[in-house]
């Protein structure tokens, strides 16, 4: 075609970044790495939005054709064979583009932010790497034209967040941190897989148009068992694993073990929600199986409503964020459950930007507190660290669902789409909303007000962290290359909201999701506005639960605590979900492995059965060996009978016949 | 001239010029340097050499290329008939890929008996590369069992402490398991008086093979027998780790790359050329000790305190893959089965290396023994990451490639088998990554790791060729598919209905 | 005057009166082996020791050469002499070739063995001469009597020969086994002879084939085969008559066990095919599909947890006598040819082997057990190379003449439709394989513990081991020339088809 | 009377000629497995060729019975006592050193012989040799042996040579090779 | 007039004998006897069958036989008395050195 989008760009240009850095990093200065790492990340931001101008607003005739998205564009061939195929070829559509900015936009921001906080890591060049290389299997994942393509970036983003989990590896925690997300992962890819199986089973191709247009013509299903069903559900699987749904979602606590910004690019604001946007993304599946769209609700209800609970009683103020993050993702899913994917796609770019700035900004504290990152220790700390105080209010402020900020319209559209399919979705939500503007306030005021009750920062107390060089006695404010990134979300995640304002975004989308939900109708405003009341009162309720337990009377909560007793200490143990799993799976696993299959198959019965044989045959050739018992007479007993046996067959044989 | 008049002469002499090799060696002084970088050059020409065939390879074309076909003996009429197709060049590029690195990592590593041990190197690459072009039943044979020597003496002279078991294991093992397929060779043989692979493969489909249908199965056993010893199939395998675990690691490295792959080699060309029938009717308790082998090779391989061992239950679990593909007798799972031999082999060859690299600087292969080690040597880690990456079957690494293609494949068949199989993406991600982890990451537990030195220049030159072809062979597959799939079509020409599911509704 | 060929056709005719030349011809390679036999015997007294080692040997083996030459004259002179006492065709060409090429090697090899082991070389070599002419007469008689004369030549040449080191007890041990034990099988063989003359009327195995084909078989006839089986199979150590054979291997001298279990096996064996398959009666293939199945399984069985190389090979050589007699079970034509051929590969790959334990085992036989052989591997490459060569020949390696012998045999059998012999064959030979490959773990794969000093190679020897490695390998390589040569010489004397359970005979069939 | 009586006696006369040979056969054979001396067991074993050489005689083969009193009996049981004065064998001592002889052996030899004597029955039933059935005077058996039998004649020259070697080779005193011994 | 199989069941049951002999006797030379009483016993039918054949040929092969015979014997005393050398016994159970 004459022109066009040059799509490839995206992924390769981090990649390149990521190669440079990898190969050179780490003989070349700190700011060579920084100028690699941050040109080519911010080239991919510049060249999102210029795709974006360019089919928002151009009305070029020159680009008719190239710029009505859905559009694609062919770059090699990758697998084919006879009855099968799959090309690196990309997709670009409204939803695509969405996700396009979100992860340029974020990614680039959170390059720079990492540029202060990993300044003083030895392995400055790797981390840079690493974290382009994640926004180039993102970005793969997002602009893919195929489910396999899209397995790709699935993968590999899984394989970055693996690195950069354990990017201390010294640290055993980090190092079965990772290990334990990519494990946790696989199995969500197992379900992937066979989705992927069934499809090219039954629709031959993994191209999304070929398969959309072979799923289209067909019903929807009805009955439990179904093949579209399965494909959603197993597709589910997938999602699960990778945005930390449950069961699966035991990986993105551990996570936290990762620098900071890393929680806030990979486990926040993109990789998380890729799962979300896969769903989406095959929503012409899912629309045609209820089933598998009310199991996906329940589980991102339940999600929701099961991490923030143990949200309320976790001190690491990066374990808090962590199990909000599983909370908010619960909406996502709730709103992709109830067919609202649109709400749940708005939902994931907000959230991107308040969630990116609550973590960021937590990296501040913590780049404050020199590596602490216990709220217990921390308290008082607005004075000391201003600008990360206000940002992060905002962000809190945001999440809590308070009105207008982008939290707020989102989370509202979500509960208000739920209601529409039934109010049970609706109340957990709400009850859900109110539990979470209490446990991100509790952790507005554990940190910032009070007065501080950590010890005096000494020089090397996050030695894992890297930054050892500063910490000068008191807590203080991070650079301005950390605090800018901050700010620019910090707006974002005021104004953010309102290109939902009168369901923009939703006709944005459109296109994709198809016209049929945009037609709000007009009858059922007054529901609408009722639901927003009563989710913003909610919000307001916790906060000022929160603000009467740890501000008012900071006292109160451990009463209330030795009260609940052994409930409490079940949400300070998440449940006890990992020993579960650990005595139900892996031990198991582990063992049987051990003792039967190596053990016992292996060499107890079919190592012992070859071996047995072999002294079988010695000991046969030892019987062998007594006929020679070397006296001559013997031998010739041996002759003259076995003569008799010839004599005898022979003779035998002439008379037979 | 232009090269390509060495067509005809082609496969001769890619087999041929190690053994050539391996003689001037006999006759070279014993000074070790020189005998190493002669046997360098050698092996390097063969590959050269040997690129000469995906160079002018017709790769539409299905049926076989560079064919050279001579009267060696007349009675019994044995011919001297070579030739390969989009399945078995591949073997041989890999073969001669392969050595290079073995005679590089064998660089330092081998200090003493230079010569012999290079000597055998060589004589071993011309069998194995025999065995690939061989068209000829009984040239087929006769480079089989040609492997057996120089393999069970790497093993036994230059291996490690409980050689000698382990030399005799591996060889009585084949020897046992390919006198049965001599024998079916025999009966053939008797009943279509040729040796030829395609003349007998045309006969028997004519069903101008008087008392074939009796036989069938038998034979079918006979030549199932030797190779699932080979492979090795589930019941088969005790004799893989021990013949791993004391083998040099080019000794090793040769025996994950290629000898397995002789089995499914054979599994692939003889099996399903020969015995389509009898192929189907076995298929549903080979793809089930296929399936065993993947679920339970990886599961013992996840709890082996010893690196070396590990990965051969891995190379089990995976061969696992490979045959479970060629018994789904579909178009995906075939190519996928090529695709993981040639991935495995490289993959898993150079996880070899990599525990070589280890032994060398330790002599051990006890996991417990290290830990942390990616401090001390940061460029090993890194290599070995990507090897293991390729292992684990990460999408653009050469592993993923072949298993989605045989598991679609084996799901296309029966849904149960991919499924099954499927599982063993998650196996696989736990044993290797939680070596990786206990070996490398950690702080350095035992001291004397902090001392031990990076990559010298010869590993890395074994090395990273390997995790290069890994990553070549996942980004662009379509380089090596493009040749295979017409060839494995061919193969399945037997299977008709079955092909036709590929393409789907 | 020097005969030619044309000569010998001219002189063809035959008058009932005296002998022709013609007929001489057909016994010149026996005539010469007698003459430089007797030539060593009288020389031997008027040289001393050292001179008497040397020249006499040299002697000898020029007497073999010659007697190679002679066969080449004989070989142009086919047809009966004496009055239907020998026939001279390519079967009996072939083993004409074969024992006296071996005699030659066993000459090389014992070269240096006799200054180790201080033994008189005038009888020494003598005997070997002599013993080749019985053995060579074996091949190409025709009539029983001659025959059992043949025989009992060779065998008596064996039994002094295994007695040779007689300051050792078990040397004349093993020599006296080797005697009572082989004049009783003898003493079978010759009653078989004389019940065959009494169910006949005569002794002239092709007088003998006919009367047989005419009439109904006469009991008698199958009695008598019996019993020739019984001797025939006792010569080449064929289950259950190979009980003697660890014993006197052990015993005798190792140069001649590399002779005994070559030269006289192969003649005997030429013997039993003419016994098989021109005399043929109902039931001796069974017979011999039992006794194959048997020798194979026995020896391989015996030879397992030998420490003892001579014994060791003893036990092969008797595992190796039923893959032989595998090919007897098959089909005539392809049977007696894929025999010929291993009679060859086993004399070529087994005197090898003894050529290099007889060297290794140094004065006295000293070292003889595995335990000796522990890293020959790096003490003396060059010997280890050889005797691996061997090994792998014995084992039935590609590339060694032992793979196509095997082969051959085998596809003889499953071309008769002996799949079961086969799979037992087949199996054997797997077997085996574990008790080859523990010598060449010995040589190769420990560090010798003891001391045990290598002894250059002398250029005799070292010439014998050329032979046999370039014999070894040359019929595994080009296997072509001997095997056809095998073949027409079996299509000659060997009938089609038995009227006994063996396939339609397939000889090259080039598609 | 006397003429019936003799011509009775004639009739017979081979039968009982042969009975009385083929007795000193049989007890000269029993008496070699019984006697517990060597010398007696050569004796006796003199006693069954002289008696077979009177069997020979009733076939009429008498150059060979000649021969067989001549060479065997005399030449070489001569031989056989001659060794065992030499080697002054006594008794034997009645050693069991192997059950397989007796409890394979003895059996497998006695059905191999009742088997051979069914056959040779069942061979020949009914017809009978006259007394010297056929004559083999001297000159017919050189016509044999030195034209037809010309070649294996000659060839026993080898044999025998060999013979006379290997009685010297190993009977030589010892000595004469312990002197090379050292 | 004397039916042929006396003859002939006289000359195996000479046969028998000398197997006998050689499996019970423990004198090495008595053992040799029971050898040279078993060819006797084939010179027997090769005579009678030579009368049954009328051909004189059966007469001439005992010639052979009786060569073979003095042959063997030469050899077999000499060696025997080698073993006697070695071994200082005539015992055949004695002669065992070579076994298994």
């Amino acid at each position: 075609m004459t022109a066009n989008l040059n799509l490839w760009l995206f992924p390769l240009l981090p990649l390149a970044g990521a190669a440079i850095n990898g190969v050179l990093g780490k003989k070349s200065s700190r700011r060579a790495v920084t100028t690699i790492a941050l040109f080519f990340s911010g080239a991919a931001f510049i060249w999102a939005v210029k795709v974006w101008l360019a089919v928002m607003f151009t009305r070029d005739p020159r680009w008719a054709g190239v710029l009505d998205l859905p559009h694609t564009e062919f770059f090699a061939h990758w697998i084919r064979i006879t009855g099968f195929s799959a090309d690196f070829a990309f997709y670009l559509d409204q939803l695509s583009l969405v996700m396009l900015l979100v992860v340029t936009g974020v990614g680039f921001l959170i390059h720079i932010y990492s540029v202060g906080y990993m300044w003083d890591d030895p392995s400055y060049s790797r981390f840079f790497s690493y974290l382009n290389l994640f926004m180039f299997f993102m970005l793969t994942l997002v602009l893919a034209n195929n489910y396999l393509l899209m397995f790709i970036g699935w993968e590999g983003v899984g394989l970055a967040s693996y690195l950069l989990i354990g990017f201390w590896f010294t640290k055993d925690s980090a190092a079965s941190a990772g290990k334990k997300a990519f494990i946790v992962n696989r199995i969500g890819d197992f379900g992937f897989l066979i989705a992927l199986f069934l499809l090219i089973k039954h629709f031959g191709s993994l191209d999304f148009e070929q398969v959309f247009q072979g799923v289209s013509p067909l019903a929807s299903e009805t009955g439990e068992a179904g093949l579209l069903t399965a494909i959603s559900i197993l597709l589910m699987v997938g999602a699960c694993g990778k945005s930390a749904q449950i069961p699966l979602y035991v990986w993105l606590p551990d996570a936290m073990e990762g620098p900071t910004p890393v929680s806030a690019l990979i486990h926040a604001a993109t990789m998380v929600t890729a799962g979300v946007y896969m769903v989406a993304r095959s929503h012409v599946i899912f629309e045609r199986a209820p089933t598998a769209l009310m199991v996906v609700a329940i589980i991102g209800t339940l999600t929701a409503f099961f991490a923030a609970t143990i949200g309320i009683a976790q001190t690491d103020i990066k374990k808090v964020l962590a199990y909000s993050t599983i909370s908010q993702l619960g909406y996502m899913f709730m709103a992709c459950g109830v067919g609202a994917f649109s709400a749940g796609i708005f939902h994931l770019m907000t959230h991107a930007f308040f969630k990116g700035l609550l973590f960021l900004g937590a990296g501040s504290v913590i780049h404050a507190v020199g590596g602490e990152q216990d709220m217990r220790k921390m308290g008082g700390l607005k004075s000391y660290i201003p600008w990360t105080f206000l940002t992060m209010s905002i962000a809190t402020l945001a999440i809590a669902g308070i009105p207008p900020l982008a939290g707020f319209w989102s989370k509202d559209e979500i509960l208000w789409k739920a209601y529409q399919v039934s109010p049970v979705y609706w109340g957990i939500g709400v009850v859900t909303a109110f539990i979470t503007s209490f446990y991100m306030f509790r952790l507005l005021y554990m940190t910032f007000f009070g007065d501080y009750r950590g010890a005096q920062v000494d020089a090397h107390r996050h030695g894992s962290d890297g930054h050892d060089s500063h910490g000068h006695g008191e807590p203080h404010e991070s650079p301005m290359v950390m605090l800018v990134p901050l700010m620019i979300l910090a707006v974002l995640s005021l104004v953010g909201g309102f290109v939902g304002w009168g369901n923009h975004f939703e006709r944005f989308l459109a296109p994709v999701f198809g016209a049929g939900e945009v037609t709000a109708e007009a009858a059922s405003r007054v529901t609408e506005w009722l639901l927003m009341i009563v989710s913003v009162t909610v919000a307001a309720l916790g906060w000022w639960l929160a603000y009467l337990l740890y501000y008012q009377r900071p006292d109160l909560p451990q009463k209330i605590a030795n009260s609940l007793g052994s409930f409490y200490q079940t949400l300070v143990h998440k449940y006890y979900v990992d020993e579960i799993y650990a005595a139900v799976f892996v031990k198991p696993l582990v063992d049987g492995s051990t003792r039967i299959l190596w053990q016992g198959v292996d060499r107890k019965i079919i190592d012992a059965a070859v071996n047995d044989s072999a002294d079988g045959a010695r000991h046969a050739s030892d019987e062998v060996r007594q006929m020679q018992s070397g006296n001559i007479r013997s031998y010739a007993g041996w002759i003259a009978a076995g003569s008799a046996v010839v004599i005898a067959f022979m003779i035998w044989m002439a008379v037979g016949r | 001239m232009s090269t390509e008049s060495l067509s005809p002469i082609i496969l001769t002499l890619v087999t041929f010029v190690p053994l050539a090799g391996a003689l001037l060696l006999m006759l070279l002084p014993r000074r070790d340097r020189d005998i190493r970088v002669f046997a360098l050059v050698v092996s390097l020409l063969t590959f050269v050499l040997s690129l000469h065939l995906p160079v002018y390879f017709h790769r539409a074309q299905a049926g076989f290329q560079y064919q050279i076909n001579k009267q060696w003996v007349s009675t019994p009429n044995i011919h001297y008939h070579m030739g390969v197709d989009g399945i078995s060049m591949w073997l041989v590029v890999l073969t001669t890929f392969l050595t290079p690195l073995c005679v590089l990592i064998s660089w330092k590593s081998i200090h003493e008996r230079v010569k012999e041990f290079f000597i055998l190197l060589l004589i071993l690459e011309t069998a194995l590369i025999g065995v690939f072009t061989s068209l000829d039943l009984f040239l087929f044979y006769f480079f089989w069992e040609a492997t057996l020597i120089p393999m069970a003496l790497l093993i036994g002279i230059f291996g490690h402490e409980r050689k000698v078991y382990a030399a005799v294991k591996f060889f009585m093992y084949t020897m046992i398991g390919s006198v049965f397929m001599l024998a079916a060779i025999l009966w053939l043989y008797a009943n279509t008086g040729s040796f030829d692979f395609v003349v007998i493969r045309d006969k028997i489909a004519s069903g101008a093979v008087p008392g074939f249908a009796a036989a069938a199965q038998w034979l079918f056993l006979g030549f199932f027998l030797a190779f699932a010893v080979k492979v090795p199939l589930f019941p088969f395998h005790t004799w893989l780790p021990d013949a791993h675990v004391e083998a040099p690691t080019a000794g090793s490295v040769l025996l994950a790359g290629v000898l397995l792959k002789m089995g499914t080699y054979g599994l692939l060309r003889f099996n399903l050329g020969l015995f389509p029938e009898q192929s189907r009717q076995n298929a549903w308790w080979v793809m089930t000790l296929a399936l065993i082998g993947i679920i339970y090779g990886a599961l013992v391989a996840m709890v082996q305190p010893n690196m070396k061992k590990l990965i051969a239950y891995s190379s089990v679990s995976h061969l696992g893959f490979v045959v479970l593909g060629i018994f789904s007798f579909t178009q995906a799972g075939l190519n996928g089965a090529m695709f993981v031999m040639l991935a495995h082999g490289i993959s898993t060859g150079g996880l070899f290396m990599l525990a070589g690299v280890l032994h060398d600087r330790r002599h051990t292969y006890e996991i417990s023994e290290f830990g942390g080690l990616a401090l001390p040597m940061p460029v090993y880690a890194a290599s070995y990451l990507v090897i293991v990456l390729a292992s684990v079957g990460l999408p653009l690494m050469n592993g993923f490639i072949g298993e989605f293609l045989v598991l679609s494949g084996a799901f296309q068949d029966k849904a149960v088998y991919g499924i099954l199989g499927a599982t063993g993406i998650i196996w696989s991600a736990v044993y290797l990554l939680w070596m990786y982890q206990r070996v490398f990451y950690g702080k350095v537990t035992h001291p004397v790791n902090n001392s031990m030195g990076d990559l010298i220049g010869s590993e890395k030159m074994a090395i990273w060729p390997c995790a290069a072809a890994a990553l070549v062979m996942g980004v662009a597959p379509i380089l090596w598919l493009g040749a295979i799939d017409p060839a494995v079509h061919a193969a399945l020409a037997p299977f008709a209905q079955v092909v036709s599911k590929v393409v789907g509704p | 005057m020097i005969l030619t060929p044309a000569a010998l056709y001219s002189a063809g005719t035959y008058s009932p009166t005296l002998p022709q030349s013609a007929d001489y011809v057909r016994i010149l390679p026996e005539i010469i082996l007698s003459i430089f036999g007797m030539t060593v015997m009288v020389l031997e007294p008027l040289l001393d020791e050292e001179t008497g080692q040397k020249v006499l040997g040299l002697i000898a083996l020029v007497g073999t050469l010659a007697g190679l030459g002679a066969t080449w004259f004989m070989a142009q002179a086919p047809g009966l002499a004496f009055w239907n006492m020998v026939q001279v065709d390519g079967f009996s060409v072939f083993f004409h070739v074969l024992v006296i090429a071996i005699a030659a090697v066993v000459i090389l090899s014992s070269y240096e063995y006799m200054t180790v082991q201080r033994i008189r070389a005038g009888e020494y070599y003598a005997l070997i001469l002599f013993g080749v002419v019985g053995m060579a007469l074996m091949s190409s008689a025709i009539e029983l009597v001659l025959i059992f004369i043949a025989l009992e030549i060779s065998s008596i040449s064996s039994y002094v020969l295994a007695g040779f080191r007689r300051h050792e007890a078990s040397s004349a041990e093993s020599s006296l086994k080797y005697f009572l034990l082989g004049s009783f099988a003898t003493a079978f063989f010759l009653y078989g002879v004389a019940l065959m003359f009494g169910a006949t009327g005569s002794t002239n195995i092709d007088l003998i084939s006919k009367t047989l084909q005419a009439g109904p078989l006469p009991l008698l006839a199958s009695a008598a085969v019996a019993f020739m089986f019984v001797g025939l199979g006792f010569k080449v150590a064929a289950a259950p008559f190979h009980v003697w054979t660890p014993d006197v291997y052990e015993g005798a001298p190792a140069p001649i066990v590399g002779f005994m279990s070559t030269a006289p096996k192969a003649a005997a064996f030429a013997v039993l095919l003419r016994v098989v398959f021109v005399i043929h009666v109902p039931g001796m293939l069974r017979l011999i599909w039992v006794a194959a199945a048997l020798s194979m399984t026995l020896g391989n069985m015996g030879a397992l947890v030998q420490n003892n190389v001579k014994r060791l090979l003893a036990y092969s050589s008797i595992a190796h006598a039923g893959y032989i007699l595998v090919a007897f079970a098959a089909s005539p034509q392809l049977g007696t040819s894929a025999a010929m051929f291993y009679t060859a590969a086993y004399a070529a790959m087994n005197l090898g082997a003894f050529a290099v334990v007889s060297h290794f085992a140094n004065a006295g036989e000293r070292y003889v057990t595995l335990e000796d052989y522990e890293g020959l591997g790096r003490s003396s490459p060059l010997l280890a190379a050889t005797l691996t060569v061997s090994l792998l020949s014995l084992i039935g390696i590609p590339m060694t003449g032992g793979f196509f012998a095997k082969f051959y045999v085998f596809s003889a059998a499953v071309q008769a439709n002996l799949i079961w012999l086969t799979i037992i064959g087949v199996l054997n030979s797997g077997i085996g394989a574990y008790y080859y490959l523990r010598i060449i773990v010995m040589m190769y794969m420990r560090e010798s513990r003891r001391e045990v000093p290598v002894t250059p190679v002398p250029l005799a020897l070292g010439l014998a081991l050329a032979v046999c490695l370039a014999a070894t390998l040359y019929l595994g390589i080009f296997p072509g020339g001997v095997l056809q040569n095998a073949q027409d010489s079996a299509r000659q004397f060997a009938p089609q088809t038995l009227h006994e359970g063996s396939a339609p005979a397939l000889v090259s069939t080039v598609p | 009377m006397l003429g019936a009586g003799y011509s009775v006696l004639v009739m017979n006369f081979h039968l009982i000629l042969f009975l009385a040979f083929g007795a000193v056969c049989v007890g000269g054979a029993v008496n070699l497995l019984v006697q517990r001396h060597p010398i007696n067991s050569a004796l006796s074993l003199i006693a069954v060729m002289a008696a077979l050489a009177g069997e020979y005689l009733l076939l009429g083969a008498e150059f060979v019975a000649a021969v067989q009193v001549i060479v065997y009996a005399g030449a070489i049981m001569v031989l056989f006592v001659f060794v065992i004065m030499l080697l002054n064998a006594g008794e034997e001592e009645h050693t069991n050193g192997s059950q397989v002889a007796v409890l394979l052996g003895v059996p497998g030899m006695l059905t191999g012989s009742v088997l051979m004597a069914w056959v040779v029955l069942r061979h020949s039933r009914t017809e009978s040799v006259a007394i010297g059935a056929l004559p083999g005077p001297p000159n017919d058996i050189a016509q044999l042996l030195f034209h037809d039998f010309l070649l294996p004649f000659e060839v026993t020259s080898v044999l025998i040579l060999i013979a006379i070697m290997g009685a010297v080779v190993l009977a030589s005193k010892p000595e004469a090779a312990a002197g090379k011994v050292e | 007039m004397v039916p042929l199989s006396c003859y002939l069941l006289l000359s195996g049951f000479l046969f028998a004998c000398g197997v006998v002999g050689f499996l019970v006797k423990r004198n090495i030379i008595t053992i040799f006897m029971s050898i040279e009483l078993m060819l006797n016993g084939v010179n027997l039918s090769f005579v009678a069958f030579a009368a049954h054949w009328h051909a004189l040929a059966g007469q001439v092969f005992v010639f052979f036989v009786m060569v073979v015979a003095a042959a063997e014997a030469a050899v077999g005393l000499a060696i025997i008395i080698a073993v006697y050398r070695t071994r200082e016994t005539l015992n055949v159970d004695q002669v065992n050195l070579l076994k298994l």
